[in-house]
């Protein structure tokens, strides 16, 4: 019931908003749906809490400690992003930027986006999974294009290709997935996609065929996770697109990526009994952090930068994984979560302080704190906990990532501690100038809508001090359904 | 909940984070926070001292908080090394409390609510340093001090180079915190339990011990100002509010100090005596760097900081006396040395605060930070000239003020190192001496040049004649430091009896015998010697006193006033004293090789005359900036990678996947 | 060993052709052509999936394979067409690898495609596994061939051609995927047409021209 | 405190500050005898310091407060390093409460002190001499400590009478350690009482003058509280010169009250001898320039640093 209200409302929403997404009031209206979104999120959560994991739909839709988690984050940061959008959307159209049309794209779309990353998330069935992975994807591009000029085209155009054959492979895994299932669940059809079975089974599933197929989900969804070297398309995309889309590409989608890389690998290591698959994850995740710590130094783009930060991030979540085992599964997961609650925050930040700058160059943004201390500290203390500095949650995370990485790889704790370092003077150096010191700029129309920064943050700075009881028994449990070393 | 010292200091820490919150109620109100809530946080300043000072013999306490991670809430914990550095926050904050309600005026740049607020977080996270007990929190308690001190240092951020003052503090801070997290990593050896206990229980190979203390040296060497990891130290100082820095310079360095303490005597079970010998020839070395430095520089605050970097030197060479003393088990000159690091650390959070809060009145009076144009300021403002005398005095380390008294018993355990039983070191140590002697010397000529400088002499900008004393309050915070200085300074010997629990609880010592008699002392260690402020001091006073009055007495002589005599010189300007440059001159002369000097240097015939100097540290230039050009040049190889070019990204793809495919056939 | 039976034969020649087709592609440079080429492979396909249903008397084949004939050999071909009229982009480019370079690689990533169906055909229960080394070939080359081109239009041709390489792999390896995937799938690829349409406008209207080269603009290494 | 100890203590006193300016008087004899100039009398200062106490003080306008009271401090503290240097005899109360270190600081203060009162009229030349007397202090000072170390290291203790006694009981032995020591010693000793070759207490040439330089503006009681703690330092000096290096003879609490009144002549032939050593020495050193001090005072330290390692590597 819950679930179908979930996925119900925001679809609902979309095709309402598709109708009136022009109209004065569709930015309340496209408030409204998220906040129903939200509600039913809660609802469902509320019901996890009392009754614990549950398959609904003929099986096709699970809700276990893995993802509910990630459901009502996903819920909760697409109603804070509507919040923030309402007032920015209306800026950029007074700006004209955008034409009525292009604001009824962006609100249905928006919600199409939702519906699709809530069905990622809740469903079952591997082969809806990739479905609506791409389906994301052909929501999302549009959305990077929005403003019709040539950098947002190319971006776009990078996106969809990149995204695009990358989504192919994963589907290539999944059907390999298939192949080995089939031979054991029987081919009766449906069943044998359904994760629960496959979970069930993995024992037996044939460990080459699995492997070939990790390969191909790992390139494939990893893709859209932003890891490098496939990462090439996110900062372009990030940079290009409206701040709102930014936020939540950032904040949910890499997230629902990570979500199905690790769906995956579940199955995978519990038939290939091999270390390849979290070799495979910590390779890449280094990898990532590393590249990513350096491109920051170069970054004069302010929403490039932070894309890159998220690369970065992903890639510390990828090692957390790759590394398995429960304190770095629940580190990975707690990671997830304060760092789409923070990025998504920094992106609402930035965007205020770039439509106020009239520009997103770092070079033309300065004293922020002197025209608008809310944006300015925003911006300051977000960009503080995303640099892992304590007391708040991100911290929390690396510390016991670092801790675990130090026991189980030694050998990567230098590496990524150094790239930590070389990301702090990157990120801290450009937004210190850009928060602090003289400026110009005077105020605009619209009162900036920073309520969701601050909650952000607040919510992050009480994760790095207090993780709530019931919060930390679903990461344990899906800390133990990950498994791992 | 029954009393116990552990929750009341919690309190206070509490209590000071409930001030600095209560800022934030009417943030732009000069009125409200400074002339309400500083004196409040004053108030717990002594409240915590008193606790401190009551506390340090009872038994140790424990406590787990209820925040903190699931598998790892905050554990905290007072012993009597905590305790001494509580008392040390309490007491030196106290002081700086009250100077800064009558000091932050019109709010320095940012709101005063927000200062209020950074200012007691600043304060709390230092004593939460203090008392963490497990990994995690001693980390948030760190950083976040290192993040609220950031911001009290940006405070007027408008100014370019106080941001990039803050960037690189802050960042060096960082980088600091990560090899201490890495220290702690190593440390809970092979048990994964990051409470503090899980450390001092497990056993580690020596060499892992040594990455361990390695790391935590640098870690703390680099908040502490170490040299080479003192850079951060003479930008941030100057760039911040004056109680600011006295906060940072005579609390928070001493933090650093405690960090080492802790983990080399209490964390790791057994310690190797040749720590002690790195720790000792770092410290000796800041020592000396800082104090040369100290003598060139021609900005009063910047001097100051240098000057830091000095006293810190020594202080870590005391340290590194106590682990060698300790690790070749010579007990009683381990506690010799140990009491000396304490007490240098209590002394120089006093005169150093004092130094700092005279240096603020200044600033506020005159608005000058370069010596260059202050100078005769004895006569505007005699309280801050007299109060500062005070602070002058001790920390050149001369009878009876306190300075003396840390160092006397430094000496003291450097004058019988020569028993170790290792012939090379005990040839080494004495040197040693030699060097921590020179640094006190040229102390001495440091402060001469500051005080001088600045008090006294004439006048050498017009506008400094309308130079304002200093208000009430400032006046009480500063004596209430002097007061400290010279108190610590005559009674050293139930100072000492005090410090010398840690001692016993860190040394596992029985307890020693410091005292001949209450006003003597007299440690068992240095066999003999003695030393009584208190008798020298009332035998000097008399002395002057007698020959004062004597001399009235006998000659009823007038004291004409007349112009100054200087040779018969006619037409005397205050361009002919000696400026800063002009009197750190000697110690360019002498010490050239240490310094990168710029010079320009008239021509005979120059119509217009200038004379320049600006003097450098190598050190930037030869470690810090190729860091960054490396790291820059990285960054551009790596940025390489990302041409544009659709097709290259999808051969990226292409050859991953190929590469991964062919990794699992 | 016995003569296969003649669906099989005819499965295999089709699979056949399909790699055929792929390499024309990575060698044609007149997109005209290289829709047509789709189109074929479009068809083929359809006709292979026609071959399965009928041995395996599957009716979600059945459906499957109109859905084929319906996207892909009708559908998409026909809106390529009026694009390329439309746009009027005849012709690619100069492709970044030369020809005779590209065949060389292909040649080898077919090496490496075979060997790397070799262990999971072993384990397919289809009579049809035998091809799958062809499917894996047709997506790389069709990987390769958007690596090598410098044209919007031609990319989203060998893109397509890659979709058309990834269904024979089920279709051969599994007997196609069951049909929510299956239905998602084609609708996926309708939308990604749709998208692409909008795009090529869009580009058009910005650059007057599909030529990837105006889209380098975002880059690091300056 | 035995009545002994009270009555050495006091007389060292009484009798240091009344001795002082006659051992200045002896010196600078001898001095004019080498230089074969027509010498004054040996109570010359006495006369000087009565004259200068008959005088008016002219103090300069913007003297402050600490101008006036340096003079009194610097007295007050030479004094204090008087009581407890045991010229005739070792056991002095006094110095249980300061040893050798102290001494070395209780110097240091009133080197500060005078230096601040120097650059406190801010003059040119005030200023200038304050600056050369902290660079001719920073270097002296630590040499003077290590001097006072070796002697320490030697009797193991630092305060200064034990280390007479020390040397007095034990057998009478070459310390090589000693001999560098004693040459770093002298040099200290020159540099610290503004004698030939760093200073020259008989010049106001501008170039050269440190000491002098730095009482220009005083006049009256206070010159003459200066010039008698200037006195009194050089006889302090000569006193540690005694107690370190020829302590034979001072009387010990052992020795009772009789050695006492064999102590006293005895100090008085050692300050003679002492005295006309130090007038040969400067009649036939030149003075250098002001910037060759800190290497002449380099080698001073450099000089008890090697004593210190000659006797860590010999031992005693």
């Amino acid at each position: 019931m819950e679930v179908l209200l979930l996925l119900g409302s925001p679809l609902l929403g979309a095709l309402l908003l598709s109708a009136f997404g022009a109209r004065r009031w569709a930015p309340e209206l496209n408030v409204f749906v998220s906040a129903a979104t939200f509600g039913a999120a809660c609802a469902l959560t509320a019901r996890v809490i009392a009754f614990g994991p549950m398959l609904l739909g003929r099986e096709q839709f699970l809700v276990d400690p893995f993802n509910v988690f990630l459901v009502t984050l996903t819920a909760f940061v697409g109603l804070t992003t509507s919040i923030f959008s309402r007032p920015y959307m209306r800026i950029e159209a007074d700006h004209g930027r955008l034409s009525a049309g292009r604001l009824r794209l962006y609100h249905s779309m928006y919600q199409v986006f939702t519906t699709t990353m809530l069905v990622a998330l809740t469903t079952n069935n591997l082969g809806t999974l990739w479905v609506a992975m791409e389906a994301a994807t052909l929501s999302t591009v549009l959305l990077v294009t929005l403003y019709r000029t040539p950098a947002s085209l190319e971006a776009g155009w990078k996106y969809f290709i990149l995204c695009g054959v990358g989504i192919a492979q994963a589907l290539f895994g999944t059907m390999l997935l298939y192949l080995a299932a089939e031979r054991v669940v029987g081919a009766e059809g449906v069943t044998a996609l359904l994760w629960t079975h496959l979970n069930a089974v993995k024992g037996q599933l044939e460990p080459t065929v699995l492997s070939l197929a990790f390969v191909f989900l790992l390139v494939g969804y990893g893709t859209k996770v932003g890891l490098a070297p496939l990462h090439n398309w996110l900062p372009d995309a990030h940079a290009e697109g409206p701040t709102p889309i930014s936020a939540v590409l950032s904040g949910l989608l890499l997230n629902v990526a990570i979500y199905a890389v690790v769906r995956c690998k579940v199955l995978v290591e519990g038939s290939v009994r091999s270390a390849l698959p979290s070799q495979m994850m910590m390779g890449f995740g280094l990898l990532s952090v590393v590249l990513a710590a350096f491109f920051l130094w170069r970054q004069r783009d302010i929403k490039r930068l932070f894309a890159y930060s998220s690369i970065e991030h992903m890639g510390i979540i990828t090692f957390a994984f790759g590394m398995g085992g429960p304190v770095a599964n629940f580190a990975a997961l707690l990671h997830m979560t304060v760092h789409s609650l923070t990025k998504s925050a920094i992106f609402f930040a930035v965007g205020h302080a770039a439509q106020k700058a009239g520009s997103q160059l770092i070079e033309n943004i300065r004293g922020l704190v002197t025209i608008s201390p809310t944006i300015g500290w925003g911006l300051m203390l977000g960009s503080l906990a995303i640099l892992g500095l304590p007391p708040f949650g991100v911290f929390a995370s690396e510390f016991l990532i670092l801790t675990t990485a130090m026991k189980q790889q030694p050998w990567a704790t230098p590496l990524l501690l150094l790239a930590l370092g070389v990301a702090f003077a990157a990120i801290f150096g450009k937004v210190q100038p850009m928060v602090f010191g003289e400026t110009q700029v005077k105020r605009l129309p619209h009162p900036p809508a920073l309520l969701p920064v601050f909650v952000h943050l607040a919510l992050v700075l009480m994760l790095g001090l207090y993780v709530p009881p019931y919060l930390a028994g679903w990461y344990r449990d899906a800390a133990r359904l990950i498994g791992g070393p | 909940m029954s009393f116990s010292y552990l929750n009341a200091c919690l309190t206070v820490l509490l209590a000071w984070g409930a001030i600095g919150l209560a800022g934030m109620i009417r943030p732009k109100s000069v009125e409200f926070a400074g002339r309400t809530l500083f004196p409040l946080g004053a108030l717990c300043g002594i409240a915590l001292a008193v606790l401190a000072v009551m506390s340090i013999a009872t038994p140790v306490e424990r406590a787990v908080l209820p925040i903190g991670l699931p598998g790892l809430p905050f554990h905290v914990r007072r012993d009597a090394l905590a305790s001494v550095f509580l008392a040390l926050l309490g007491g030196a904050s106290a002081g700086i409390s009250i100077f800064s309600t009558g000091y932050f005026r019109k709010g320095e740049g940012a709101l005063p609510g927000l200062l209020c607020l950074e200012y007691h977080a600043f304060l709390g996270s230092m004593g939460l340093v203090l008392l963490a007990d497990d990994a995690y929190a001693f980390m948030v308690a760190w950083e976040t001090m290192a993040l609220s001190s950031y911001f009290l240092v940006t405070t007027q951020h408008r100014i370019p180079e106080i941001r990039a003052a803050g960037f690189l503090y802050l960042l060096i801070a960082h980088v600091g915190a990560i090899a201490i997290l890495l220290s702690f990593g190593v440390m809970q050896g092979g048990s994964w339990q990051f409470t503090f206990d899980a450390m001092r229980a497990a056993h580690l190979t020596p060499g892992w011990a040594t990455v361990a203390f390695g790391l935590a040296l640098f870690g703390f060497g680099a908040k502490a100002g170490l040299v080479p990891l003192h850079v951060w130290l003479p930008e941030a100082h100057p760039a911040a509010p004056s109680p600011v820095s006295a906060l940072m310079s005579g609390v928070m360095l001493k933090t650093a100090v405690y960090g080492v303490l802790r983990v080399s005597f209490d964390l790791l079970s057994e310690l190797q005596w040749w720590w002690g010998l790195v720790a000792l020839g770092f410290g000796l070395v800041s020592a000396f760097y800082g104090v040369i430095f100290a003598a060139v520089q021609t900005d009063m605050k910047r001097l100051l900081a240098w000057s830091s970097i000095e006293n810190i030197g020594i202080i870590f060479t005391g340290v590194g006396l106590t682990i060698v003393f300790h690790g070749v088990g010579m007990g009683a000159l381990a506690a010799l040395a140990l009491i000396a690091t304490l007490y240098h650390c209590l002394n120089h959070a006093f005169m150093k605060s004092v130094l700092f809060l005279g240096t603020g009145s200044v600033l506020h009076a005159t608005g000058e930070r370069n010596l260059g144009r202050l100078g005769g300021l004895i006569h505007r403002m005699p309280w801050v000239a007299w109060l500062t005398l005070v602070g002058v005095l001790a920390i050149a380390g001369l009878p009876p003020l306190n300075g003396f008294v840390s160092e006397w018993l430094l000496l003291q355990a450097f004058l019988f190192a020569g028993d170790v039983p290792h012939t090379f070191v005990n040839m080494l140590l004495p040197v040693g001496a030699a060097v921590i002697a020179l640094c006190t010397a040229l102390a001495g000529y440091v402060m001469v040049k500051f005080f001088g400088v600045i008090f006294l002499g004439q006048p050498r900008e017009a506008a400094l004649s309308q130079a304002r004393d200093a208000g009430w309050m400032e006046r009480i915070g500063l004596a209430w430091l002097a007061l400290a200085c010279v108190g610590l300074g005559l009674f050293p010997l139930q100072v000492i009896d005090t410090l010398d629990v840690v001692s016993r609880e860190l040394l596992k010592l029985p307890p020693g015998r410091w005292g001949a008699d209450w006003w003597l002392l007299a440690p068992a260690a240095a066999r003999h010697a003695s030393y009584g402020p208190l008798a020298l001091f009332i035998v000097t006073l008399a002395v002057v006193v007698l020959a004062a009055l004597g001399v009235r007495l006998v000659y009823r002589r007038r004291v004409r006033r007349g112009p100054a005599w200087d040779c018969g010189f006619v037409r005397i300007d205050a361009r002919m004293q000696d400026t800063a440059e002009g009197f750190g001159q000697p110690i360019r002369h002498v010490f050239e090789p240490f310094f990168q000097m710029e010079r320009e240097l008239p021509t005979p015939f120059d119509a217009a005359p200038r004379y320049r100097v600006t003097v450098g540290d190598r050190l930037w230039t030869m470690l810090y900036l190729p860091l960054g050009v490396t790291v820059r040049w990285v960054a551009d190889l790596v940025s390489r990678l990302q041409q544009g070019r659709i097709s290259t990204y999808l051969l990226y793809s292409f050859v991953t996947l190929i590469a991964l495919l062919a990794l699992v056939l | 060993m016995a003569p296969l039976p003649l669906d099989l034969q005819l499965l295999n020649a089709c699979a056949a052709l399909l790699l055929l087709l792929a390499f024309s592609m990575l060698s044609q440079r007149r997109i005209v052509n290289l829709v047509n080429l789709l189109a074929l492979q479009g068809a083929l396909l359809c006709a292979a999936t026609l071959l399965v249903a009928w041995r395996t008397g599957d009716g979600n084949l059945y459906v499957s394979a109109g859905l084929t004939l319906a996207l892909k050999v009708v559908g998409l071909p026909l809106v390529l067409h009026r694009l390329i009229r439309r746009l009027n982009v005849y012709w690619d480019a100069e492709p970044v690898i030369n020809t005779t370079g590209a065949m060389l690689i292909g040649l080898l990533v077919v090496v490496f495609s075979f060997g790397l169906a070799q262990p999971i055909s072993a384990l397919a229960s289809t009579a049809t596994r035998s091809t799958l080394g062809i499917a894996i070939a047709v997506i790389l080359l069709s990987f390769l061939t958007m690596i090598t081109r410098r044209k919007a239009m031609s990319q989203v041709v060998a893109f397509l051609s890659m979709e058309n390489g990834l269904f024979f792999g089920a279709m051969s390896a599994t007997y196609g995927m069951p049909m929510v995937v299956e239905l998602g799938f084609a609708l996926d690829v309708l939308v990604a047409t749709l998208v692409i349409g909008v795009f090529f406008f869009q580009i058009r209207e910005q650059f007057d021209s599909l030529d990837l080269h105006h889209l380098e603009s975002l880059k690091e290494g300056e | 405190m035995t009545t002994l100890g009270a009555v050495t203590q006091l007389l060292e006193i009484v009798c240091a500050m009344l001795a002082a300016p006659a051992f200045l008087g002896w010196v600078n004899q001898c001095r004019a005898w080498l230089q074969n100039r027509s010498a004054p009398s040996v109570l010359q200062p006495y006369y000087g310091l009565r004259k200068l106490f008959h005088k008016d003080v002219v103090l300069a306008e913007n003297a402050s407060p600490l101008f006036r009271l340096a003079p009194y401090v610097v007295f007050g503290t030479m004094v204090a390093a008087a009581a407890i240097i045991p010229s005739m005899g070792t056991g002095l109360p006094l110095s249980t409460a300061a040893d050798g270190i102290a001494l070395v600081g209780l110097l240091a203060t009133a080197r500060v002190f005078v230096s601040l009162a120097a650059m406190d009229v801010g003059t040119a030349f005030g200023t200038l001499g304050a600056r050369r007397e902290m660079m001719v202090g920073f270097l002296a000072e630590p040499a003077l400590l290590m001097v006072l170390f070796v002697a320490a290291m030697i009797s193991k203790t630092t305060s200064l009478p034990l280390i007479a006694e020390g040397l007095t009981t034990r057998a009478l032995a070459l310390y090589p350690s000693l001999a560098f020591t004693a040459v770093a010693f002298t040099m200290v000793l020159l540099a610290e009482n503004a004698r030939i070759p760093v200073d020259n207490p008989a010049t106001h040439l501008e170039l050269t003058m440190i000491h002098e330089a730095m009482l220009l503006e005083y006049s009256g009681r206070h010159l003459a509280m200066m010039e008698w703690a200037a006195a009194l330092k050089l006889l302090n000096y000569a006193c540690i010169g005694f107690a370190l290096f020829i302590p034979w003879g001072t009387s010990t609490e052992a020795g009772g009250p009789e050695s006492l009144l064999f102590a006293v002549p005895l100090l008085v032939v050692k300050l003679a001898i002492a005295g006309a050593g130090l007038a040969l020495v400067e009649t036939l050193s030149a003075k250098l320039r002001v910037f060759r001090a800190p290497e002449f005072l380099a080698t001073a330290f450099l000089f008890a640093v090697l004593g210190l390692l000659v006797h860590l590597l010999l031992g005693d």
